[in-house]
């Protein structure tokens, strides 16, 4: 059974609701839709932010994003998976990126979507800037993204999530 | 003529980037470079722009041809090398 | 700081974006959005069904939902949380019911989700009956359930997700 | 006149409503039956559908005015008792 896969970066704004809809019309085995949104905040560690600007290393962020996907759908048995990723400027309250997890069961739907999530905190190649009233600071990577990734380290490549 | 230089392209992003001063170059490099981390030793004694930019060596990541590499990753056969901070996206 | 919170027990189908909007408009310190959407499959255990019905047990449902959310509020920084859940009869392909959670960070959305997730399967009083060709049947709990319900057991109460 | 009889309401769900044949019921319980599982074994005894319905014990599920319970749960003070299979929402 292949599994229906998309993998954009884009400027636009997307649609979670219309990427989730996309992968379950027609199919009568999804009987789970996670759906994560990443949303810019208005304020960095308590100080405001007027923008975000997302740098990214164009043709390795699809690479490195289809790579996890790929492994997202050896680990759990997956219906769908379609993962947005946004870049250049981008507002408080605006959409950053999402990723859409489609499965029989909730179990694997669940564990993609976190495990996706980690992997593309900690390695798809994505910069976050954050503009404030005193200049443009570069956002520093958290120690405990790397430690949730590191979850997913250990168990064996065809563990069985069901 | 076992030991001409390499050539490479080189890219930035983010604070290396910005640090450097440009977001790509085109370099040669000496024979006796031949890791990831020889070659952030032999840039940051290229000028001051890249002694700040790669003033911690440990911080700064790498890709060669567009996937993840350690340090001590030999660059034999790259055509595109890439630095930048670590990863903050999603 | 106050969680909002939205529990529904109804026939009419939901709109699982439409809730997610609801919860994150006008606001700046929401950062992650997850949502679960359960869908009537067409099939139960390879065989395939006709419809699906929903048997529940009005007043304890929403007692039940509402003592589940407000323990997620208790263990996770929750900004707010969405639980709408339908009975009667569904036909496959229709949503069965969904859970929105909404945090400053990511840790905390999908550990609130996938708890709430866990606690309606196995003690939100509903039971399904399926229409199969050769009749209407009872579906059977799964062990499994109990034991991603018995996950979240172990910890202190007031344990720090992020 | 301290062994009075216990007016309770009883709510029956999924195949435990569907063998007694009904929702719910007011019954009047004897003294002696004092926990949830007594009142199981009390209600096996009334006919063919209870029998049916309880003839295993501990499959079925309890509340107390809407509040999951135990078997060993005592009833006195409850209002309502639904009995009901384990669920299957979600």
């Amino acid at each position: 059974m292949t599994t229906q896969t998309i993998v954009r970066i884009q400027t636009e704004p997307f649609d979670t609701a219309a990427e989730a809809a996309a992968i379950t019309r027609g199919r009568t085995d999804a009987g789970a839709v996670v759906t994560f949104t990443g949303i810019c905040r208005g304020d960095e560690n308590g100080v405001p932010i007027a923008s975000l600007t997302l740098e990214h290393y164009p043709g390795m962020a699809e690479a490195e994003i289809e790579r996890h996907v790929a492994e997202a759908i050896e680990r759990w048995p997956l219906i769908g998976v379609t993962v947005i990723h946004r870049f250049g400027r981008i507002l408080p309250g605006d959409d950053i990126m999402m990723v859409v997890t489609v499965s029989s069961h909730r179990a694997a739907a669940f564990a993609a979507a976190d495990f996706l999530m980690d992997y593309l905190k900690t390695r798809a190649p994505f910069w976050k800037q954050v503009e404030k009233t005193d200049g443009k600071i570069w956002v520093e990577a958290k120690a405990t993204d790397d430690e949730a990734a590191g979850r997913w380290a250990a168990p064996a490549k065809h563990q069985a999530a069901e | 003529m076992g030991r001409n230089k390499m050539k490479l392209k080189l890219r930035y992003f983010a604070w290396v980037r910005e640090r450097i001063g440009k977001p790509d170059e085109d370099v040669e490099v000496p024979a006796g470079v031949t890791t990831v981390a020889e070659l952030m030793t032999w840039l940051a004694a290229r000028g001051e722009e890249y002694a700040h930019a790669f003033e911690n060596p440990k911080v700064i990541r790498a890709a060669i041809d567009r996937a993840h590499v350690k340090p001590q990753t030999a660059i034999a056969g790259a055509g595109e090398i890439a630095f930048f901070p670590p990863m903050t996206g999603g």
